[in-house]
């Protein structure tokens, strides 16, 4: 049991440290309370370090509880990036809380750290029960987070979106993993997977483990669950919309992994179709209707659609380098979405709307955002030298490879309408760019004013687009061990 | 070969002068044309010490460095043919070149951009000289389209006249068009016989007459093409009057002595490739350029554009000639033309200075009192022209004509014999108009003689122009294309040779000449204005306006081409850039606006569409 | 009549349908929340019936971890729609289309 | 291994440029000499390059190596052999023309010049890469660049639609492109993404025919987007008829080659059986209604090739595009129309598949960077002068710019493929190793270099630089200190050496020519090999 412990050690201080923000706020005064955030983003840099220092619970690779609870170097390899967006999303919440002084900012902290912790256990879930758990953990902290500027009527009605559609999905999921056990009576990923090959032929099997993939579908935003996106985007705050495009949408995407590939390979070396539609209409989707948003945040939700289709691309590929191509493409997400989101946050929080245009002439009034906003833009669209491209660039690898070895012309339609999909993205990324540096509606030409730990998000921000797209080599390979996990189920 | 050295000096000279003149000496006038006037001279001297080394006939002919090395199939030499065919010419190019050089040196002396004009001067040298050594067709090439760009340039010389910029533009399209077929040409020949050198195609066409098979007449055609620009025939032959808006001693030199001779010394170079049929083709072009000319010419009134329009029939003459299989008579032609042109033009240069750049005849009258030199070396070139025994002009038509004869083309010899009337009249037309009866306007009235250093070449030429029948030139150009029986030696018997070779010509020549001569006499000695209009009517109108070949152009091929490039024009800008692009545009950014309707707003739509959702999957995957 | 798995399963099936139905067609809020929890507690009828049938107590714990989850659901959700409830005087789902398109 | 000078050449812009990111933006005489200095580098080394360049030597020089992605098998890895050491001594050259020429940027310039030499850092070290990776990589650094560049620095009221329209185009080209190149790295199956390796490979292990006719469309058209093949040319006349000069000058002279350089350095090589293998196959009229078409028809259809494609869309060059510009009001319009014109010739050169084509085409593509770039300066300076460039407008300015003008005639000539620069010595190339293989195309091609492009070209003299000077251009200044003179003379000077002596180019060229072309055209017994082997088996793995 001790030694149980030790195994999910990171988890567990993560809720501890969730314990101790949440009760921090009793002991600071109002006016300090947002350096609380510190603390937590100590403490979390921390663990990042013992991570990577490898002499962390997590690097310790076995299963426990059962087998429910898994490490292996897929959840280390999550792991690593939940702590990073956590704490470059607490940075970005310390730069918000003004906007948040309804509730405590404490509170928010806390609650940051922990859906962190359900995304933690999110990674290692290696079990229906640790998955329904992990992801309601995190669902429900979101429903706070996302409606936690209490006063605006916008960060309510999309609390309540995110809970019903949210709850909705929840049922949807619980409802395929009774069928699910019902018909395997296995709950373990490991142990299903030895025998869902059996099962390739009963419809309620299959209908359970769609179910559960409807749920998943929900969390990372992927056609036809993605509709809740978008109005949850734009009425969330700005941190919460960070960690809900990185955090919650790379769970979504480990977890996804996790059924797919360890519970029932068998089944889904049957559905590559159905992925190659489904990542086909999502990337169409998102990219087409964020065609004329004018809204920043809005418009980040509709790209983060056409995300979430980019990263299926490598769920079609069916192989192993598509997995990795996802991990990749997580990574250097997570810096690109952060940096957009940090500007966001920083140079539209004194405006009632997140029109683009409130970025107009942002590069007279701080070139260092104007920067990371282009940066950020020109790698989600795809561009070298940066994040964005290494990881399209594996993703397009993959689906080529699948191509190849399966003579599925379905994978060269999906490859072009990808391909349709950036180049319609590129305009309104550019679009972004394009109001920052040339844009006649710039009134407002004051100095942008940025604190120490801003600058030093932003410039974190940079580097790690930077050296993602330039030095792909030690992350690539932490994705592909990561990946080869998987193929240690095929076998 | 002795002074082996002295063609590639002779060649690049002229255009170090120009580098010069554009790189460091623009500022300074006098500096800059002298050193085009020594490249020339020199070039002259140079060439007459190379003859005098190896004589007409060098025994190493060619003398080469590779430009261009594509391994077996392809060699593009830079090199020089050195024959008594291109020796010649390049005695009358740095002759009759320098000359020039030193008129203009006189005649542009007031004009600011003197220096700019030398150095045009030495580049068109440059090129034409270039095009007379060629050994080859694609060094041809490349110096027949820099003749084209120096004569582009000089015609522009004045640039801020939009009749200049425009004549300068029409000259060189039209030369382009001509340039197109010769490429087409060579391209066609070295495809079939897979070289380009002068010499091996021509060892190539004897050794197997047919190695062009079917498409040999075209080849030859399409080769043709290039002289048609160049030496302006039928149907190309518009630019050349227009070509008047440059300064008087580039329509001496470029458009009387030298460039437009070049068509005729390209089709003499490469005549091994002409099928009967071809050179059929060629002889009537020229016959009927010839005509057309001369019947334009009788209408003109401006002092540039009559001898303009003679140019264009003598060098009909010229091109009829090698049609008739007689390169002798042409090239002889193109040599005595070279001097008695470009003593006329330099003299209506010397008129038009006296006039202060009047050139309407009908405003001139009364000349020869008040430009005695300019008078008699005017009627030397005339008399030239018109054929007069023993002038130079006489013996050279006198041998085409007798060519034409000889082929019994009888068609064509009376069309020379009737163009040759037709050229005394209208030179003397111009000459009576221009030297005798009344001044016709105050400039004329107060018209000078020029400066030594115009009148002095005028003097040389007059001099060639005289004699130029009896130096034995047409004895030089034999070597080049050998004729059976003996040539008759010493000057008298030369005198006299026409008369012994075809008489017919001879006489009917000179019957022509003493018939337009009266007529010109007649009706123009006195004149004021011109008695011809009231007689001929619509003929004379039609004449007067150049049988309105530039309006018909204007409205059938550049209306047609411009036609076509303004509906290429519709059709990229509205429908490749409009409906293409637009509409993918237009699509992409529409179905975006609709699709973008599905996000209502509505909670409970949005349940709905996530349930249609799930049911849209589950059949998808379970409906088999 | 022997009352077997597939009825219990039918059972939970309509459950579900009714809470789906439930939650596309009711116009209230919390009724279409209800809805929702009787979709859950239809998830809950299948499991423990499977449980019942297999011999297996896994779902039976499952259940329970299902019920704890909904339990949390409820408490942040109802706080959700009291505060909206507050907001705008109204619980109504057409009310709730400040963000769209 | 130390380090080639082609990393010098391809990265002292891109250090300049990063050392013009501490620069701050007020010093602006630094900022220009330091970005003028690095391009001067650059320029310098490259002409050292050339010169110590030996003809025919086997296997590349200048040769470097360093693993980069293990995983992948991409290195960077650069080299120079006859097809690119003419490109990588005309981009540098350019590139300082260009650095020269941005002068005449007023505002902003600290930006201006970081992207500037990014751009020209980049594209230098594309041409000099030898992995398909980096190929591209450094290639698409240039993408924003442009986009920003012609954005903020761009000119005209068409600005936004034309800057939007060139980047989406261009990235559409570059992205066709990749998944050509992705498919060719994992068809062939040699696991790594160095040219040479996957050349060496591909000549033991050809791909399936079937494979090689699917990825050999993709990189054509992929390229041939960048290089503005009709009918996918729209945006580049509108790009660089708003951009700012220096970025058309790097863009229409240097960028654009690349899709070209690629389709030579990669797609011959590696993908030969799709060259002279018909398009469709026999069973094509099986599935698809063509059945009624005449006889004729039929059998043309049936023996299309790839090349003979190449060789009809190159007349859509030549010729449409060549009208198109004859009717254009605007100078840079026409310039723009005229570079796209002359594509086609580069296409044809291509599409001949013979040493003299391809060696032609290489040698346009040298020539046509230098006369692009050329063009877009001078008529940069004329805006800069006018604020106009509205041909109507102009007229006669020869007066008052000799030195613009006169640049500008020698430019508009060379257009016109006037003997003694190197633009004819290419174009006449192509049209011989364009005229035993496609005789009626080569037929039409002259009528657009010689006619179409006569017209235009003086018809743009005519109207500029002829005819009276108008009233309100009595105040522009000609080029008159040498450093504003240096770019256009330079640029002349190189088009002039290379008209004049074009071997300094063809004999580097000519050796490696050869070795495509002997690729592309002996295996045709080993042809029966493949098509076996894709009959068996469909795809290789």
């Amino acid at each position: 049991m001790n030694s149980s412990l030790n195994f999910i050690g990171m988890e567990v201080s993560v809720i501890g440290l969730g314990l101790v923000l949440m009760l921090a706020d009793l002991f600071v005064p109002a006016e300090r309370r947002r350096f609380i955030g510190y603390l937590g983003i100590g403490v979390l840099g921390l663990l990042l370090l013992f991570s990577l220092g490898g002499d962390g619970s997590c690097s310790t690779f076995g299963s426990v509880f059962n087998g429910s609870f898994v490490n292996d170097p897929l959840s280390l390899f999550f792991k690593r990036f939940f702590l990073v967006a956590a704490i470059l999303v607490l940075f970005i919440a310390a730069e918000f809380s003004d906007r948040l002084s309804e509730g405590s900012i404490a509170e928010y902290y806390s609650l940051i750290v922990f859906a962190l912790a359900g995304m933690l256990f999110a990674a290692s879930a290696n079990d229906f029960v640790m998955l329904f758990v992990s992801v309601e953990l995190i669902t429900i902290t979101f429903y706070v987070l996302v409606s936690y500027q209490r006063s605006k009527i916008a960060a309510l009605e999309a609390g309540v979106k995110y809970l019903i559609l949210g709850a909705l999905s929840s049922a949807f999921m619980v409802f395929g993993i009774a069928l699910i056990w019902g018909t395997t009576g296995k709950l373990n990923f490991t142990e299903l997977a030895a025998v869902a090959g059996q099962y390739g032929d009963s419809k309620i099997f299959l209908l359970g483990v769609l179910l559960v993939l409807v749920g998943l579908g929900f969390k990372i935003a992927a056609f036809p669950f993605q509709i809740w996106a978008p109005d949850v985007y734009q009425g969330a705050p700005t941190p919460t919309t960070a960690f809900l495009a990185v955090g919650s949408k790379a769970a979504g995407f480990v977890l996804l992994l996790r059924v797919l590939f360890s519970a029932v390979p068998s089944v889904t070396a049957q559905w590559g179709n159905l992925l190659i539609v489904i990542s086909g209409i999502t990337i169409l989707y998102g990219n087409l209707c964020a065609l004329p948003q004018r809204n920043l945040k809005r418009l980040l939700g509709y790209s983060s659609i056409s995300h979430a289709g980019y990263l299926l691309l490598g769920v079609a590929a069916l192989n192993a380098s598509g997995q990795a191509a996802i991990l990749y493409y997580l990574a250097g997400y997570l810096f690109t979405v952060l940096a957009g989101f940090l500007v966001i946050a920083l140079v539209l929080r004194h405006l009632d709307t997140e029109d683009i245009s409130g970025l107009a002439g942002l590069n007279q009034r701080s070139p260092l955002l104007a920067a990371t906003m282009t940066i950020s833009m020109v790698s989600l669209a795809g561009i070298p030298p940066l994040a964005g491209f290494f990881g399209k660039f594996l993703l397009i690898k993959s689906a080529v490879e699948a191509a190849q070895l399966t003579c599925n012309h379905g994978y060269y339609c999906l490859i072009f309408t990808a391909l349709a999909g950036v180049v319609i993205s590129l305009y309104y990324y550019f679009g972004v760019i394009k109001v920052m540096y040339w844009s006649k509606e710039a009134k407002d030409l004051t100095i942008i004013e940025l604190s120490a730990p801003a600058k030093v998000t932003a410039w974190v921000c940079i580097l790690g687009i930077f050296w993602l797209g330039l030095f792909p080599n030690t992350v690539l390979n932490m994705a592909n061990a990561a990946a080869a996990v998987f193929a240690v189920v095929v076998k | 070969m002795k002074y082996e050295i002295l063609p590639w000096l002779i060649l690049f000279l002229p255009l170090l002068s120009a580098a010069v003149i554009t790189l460091f000496t623009l500022r300074c006038k006098t500096t800059s044309s002298l050193i085009s006037i020594g490249a020339i001279v020199a070039g002259f001297v140079m060439t007459v010490v190379f003859i005098n080394a190896n004589g007409f006939h060098p025994a190493v002919s060619e003398t080469m460095t590779n430009w261009l090395n594509f391994g077996g199939p392809l060699q593009i030499d830079f090199g020089l043919k050195l024959d008594a065919l291109s020796l010649m010419m390049l005695l009358i190019v740095t002759g009759v070149g320098g000359a020039i050089h030193i008129y203009s040196y006189g005649y542009m002396d007031e004009d600011p951009s003197k220096a700019r004009f030398f150095a045009f001067l030495s580049l068109f040298t440059f090129s034409m000289l270039g095009i007379v050594l060629a050994n080859n067709f694609v060094m041809m090439f490349i110096f027949w389209e820099l003749v084209g760009v120096s004569s582009y340039l000089l015609i522009g010389f004045w640039y801020e006249k939009p009749s200049a910029g425009d004549a300068a533009k029409k000259a060189f399209i039209t030369n382009r068009l001509g340039d197109f077929g010769f490429l087409a040409g060579i391209l066609m020949v070295w495809g079939l016989l897979g070289s380009l050198n002068f010499g091996v195609l021509k060892g190539a066409m004897e050794t197997n007459p047919a190695a062009l098979g079917c498409c040999a007449t075209i080849a030859g055609l399409l080769v043709f093409c290039g002289a048609v620009g160049k030496s302006a025939q039928f149907p190309l032959h518009v630019w050349l009057p227009d070509a008047m808006e440059g300064p008087t001693p580039v329509s001496a030199l470029i458009h009387a002595a030298t460039m437009v001779a070049a068509g005729v010394y390209m089709l003499c170079r490469t005549l091994f490739l002409y099928t009967p049929d071809a050179l059929h083709v060629i002889a009537y072009i020229g016959g009927f350029t010839a005509l057309l000319a001369a019947l334009i010419a009788v209408q003109q009134n401006d002092i540039k554009r009559i001898i303009a329009y003679s140019t264009l029939s003598q060098l009909g003459y010229m091109v009829m000639a090698v049609g008739l299989a007689g390169p002798t008579p042409a090239m002889f032609h193109l040599t005595t033309h070279a001097f008695f042109k470009a003593l006329l033009f330099l003299s209506a240069g010397s008129v038009i200075l006296g006039m202060h750049h009047e050139q309407d005849i009908w405003q001139m009258g009364n000349l020869r009192k008040k430009m005695p030199i300019t008078f008699v070396t005017f009627l030397i070139g005339a008399l030239a022209l018109s054929g007069l025994w023993p002038l130079s002009g006489f013996f050279s038509k006198d041998s085409i004509l007798g060519q034409a004869y000889g082929q019994h083309n009888y068609l064509l010899f009376i069309i020379g014999v009737f163009i040759a009337g037709l050229t005394t009249f209208y030179t003397f037309r111009l000459f009576f108009v221009v030297f005798f009866g009344q001044e016709k306007s105050k400039a004329a009235s107060h018209a000078h003689e020029s400066s030594l250093v115009i009148t002095l070449p005028l003097i040389v030429l007059a001099v060639f122009s005289a004699i130029g029948g009896l130096i034995g030139i047409e004895g030089i150009y034999h070597y080049n294309f050998p004729i059976e029986g003996e040539q008759s030696a010493g000057f008298i018997a030369a005198l006299f040779e026409p008369f012994k070779a075809s008489p017919v010509a001879a006489l009917l020549g000179l019957l022509a000449f003493a018939i337009g001569l009266v007529a010109a006499w007649a009706l123009y000695a006195k004149a004021a204005t011109d008695p011809l209009p009231a007689k001929l009517g619509g003929m004379a109108t039609a004449m007067k306006n150049k049988f309105y070949f530039d309006e018909l152009y204007e409205a059938t091929f550049i209306r047609a081409h411009d036609g076509i490039a303004a509906v290429v024009n519709w059709i990229d800008q509205w429908i490749l850039e409009g409906c293409g692009i637009g509409l993918v545009r237009g699509g992409t950014n529409l179905s975006g606006r609709m699709l973008r309707h599905l996000q209502t707003g509505n909670l409970q739509t949005y349940a709905f569409l996530f349930v249609l959702g799930v049911s849209l999957v589950l059949y998808f995957v379970l409906r088999k | 009549m022997h009352v077997g798995l597939q009825h219990y399963l039918a059972v939970s099936m309509i459950l579900f349908c009714l809470g789906l139905l439930g939650v596309i067609l009711r116009r209230n809020l919390l009724v279409i929340y209800m809805s929702l929890e009787l979709m859950l507690n239809a998830a809950n009828l299948a499991l423990v019936s499977f449980s019942r049938f297999n011999d297996k107590l896994d779902g039976q714990v499952l259940v329970f971890f299902i019920i704890t989850v909904a339990a949390a659901e409820v408490a942040v959700g109802l706080a959700l729609i009291v505060a909206l409830f507050r907001k705008r005087q109204s619980a109504h789902v057409e009310d709730l289309t400040s963000m769209k398109l | 291994m130390t380090t080639s000078i082609l990393t010098y050449i391809a990265g002292w812009p891109i250090i300049a440029a990063l050392v013009l990111l501490v620069v701050p933006r007020n010093y602006r005489v630094i900022i220009r000499a330091i970005a003028v200095l690095a391009t001067l580098i650059s320029a310098v080394l490259a002409v050292k390059m050339f010169c110590q360049f030996v003809p025919g030597a086997n296997g590349f020089q200048f040769e470097q190596q360093i693993p980069w992605v293990d995983s992948l098998g991409i290195s960077y890895h650069v080299g120079v052999d006859g097809l690119n050491v003419g490109l990588i001594l005309m981009g540098a050259i350019v590139a300082f023309a260009a650095t020269l020429c941005s002068f005449e940027i007023q505002t902003r310039e600290k930006e201006f010049y970081i992207l500037l030499l990014v751009m020209s850092g980049g594209i230098l070290g594309a041409f000099a890469s030898l992995d398909l990776f980096f190929f591209y990589f450094l290639h698409e650094l240039a993408l924003i660049p442009t986009f920003i560049m012609i954005g903020v620095w761009g000119r005209g009221e068409k600005k936004n639609y034309a800057t939007f329209q060139i980047t989406l185009y261009l990235s559409l080209g570059a992205l066709i492109a990749l998944v050509g190149l992705i498919a060719l790295y994992v068809a062939s199956g040699a696991n790594t993404f160095d040219i040479p390796k996957i050349i060496e490979h591909a000549k033991t292990n050809p791909l399936a025919t079937n494979v090689q006719n699917f990825i050999f469309p993709l990189l054509l058209f992929g390229f041939g987007i960048l290089v503005s093949l009709w009918p996918f040319h729209s945006w580049a006349p509108l790009g660089y008829g708003v951009a700012p000069s220096p970025t058309a000058m790097l863009h229409a002279g240097v960028l654009k080659k690349f899709g070209l350089y690629g389709l030579i350095r990669i797609a011959l090589p590696v993908l030969p059986a799709a060259l002279t293998t018909p398009i469709l196959s026999p069973s094509f009229f099986n599935h698809f209604p063509f059945g009624w078409l005449p006889a004729f028809t039929q059998h043309w259809l049936l023996n299309l090739t790839w090349p003979y494609v190449l060789a009809l869309l190159c007349v859509g060059n030549i010729l449409y595009v060549g009208w198109v510009a004859m009717r254009q009001r605007d100078l840079n319009m026409l310039i723009g129309n005229s570079s796209v014109a002359h594509m086609g010739f580069i296409f044809l050169g291509i599409a001949s598949l013979s040493l003299i084509g391809i060696s032609g085409a290489i040698l346009i593509m040298v020539a046509h960077g230098f006369l692009a770039a050329l063009t877009f300066a001078l008529s940069g300076y004329i805006y800069k002068q006018t604020g106009s460039l509205e041909m109507s407008e102009l007229g006669g300015l020869c007066r008052k710019l000799p030195f613009i003008g006169t640049a500008l005639l020698m430019a508009a000539m060379a257009g016109c493929g006037l003997p003694g620069f190197a633009n004819f010595a290419g174009e006449v190339t192509v049209f011989f190793g364009a005229w035993k293989v496609f005789p009626a195309i080569t037929f039409i091609a002259l009528w657009g270099a010689l006619v179409i492009g006569g017209i235009y070209m003086t018809r743009a003299i005519r109207n500029v630089l002829h005819g009276p000077l108008p009233e309100k251009w009595n105040t522009m200044a000609d080029a008159s200190h040498v450093w504003r003179k240096l770019p256009y003379a330079l640029l002349l000077a190189s088009l002039l050496v290379f008209g004049f002596w074009p071997r300094l180019l063809t004999d580097k060229i000519n050796p490696d020519a050869d070795k495509i072309v002997e690729r592309v055209t002996a295996p045709a017994k080993a042809m029966d090999k493949v098509l076996v082997q894709a009959d068996n088996s469909g795809v290789r793995n």
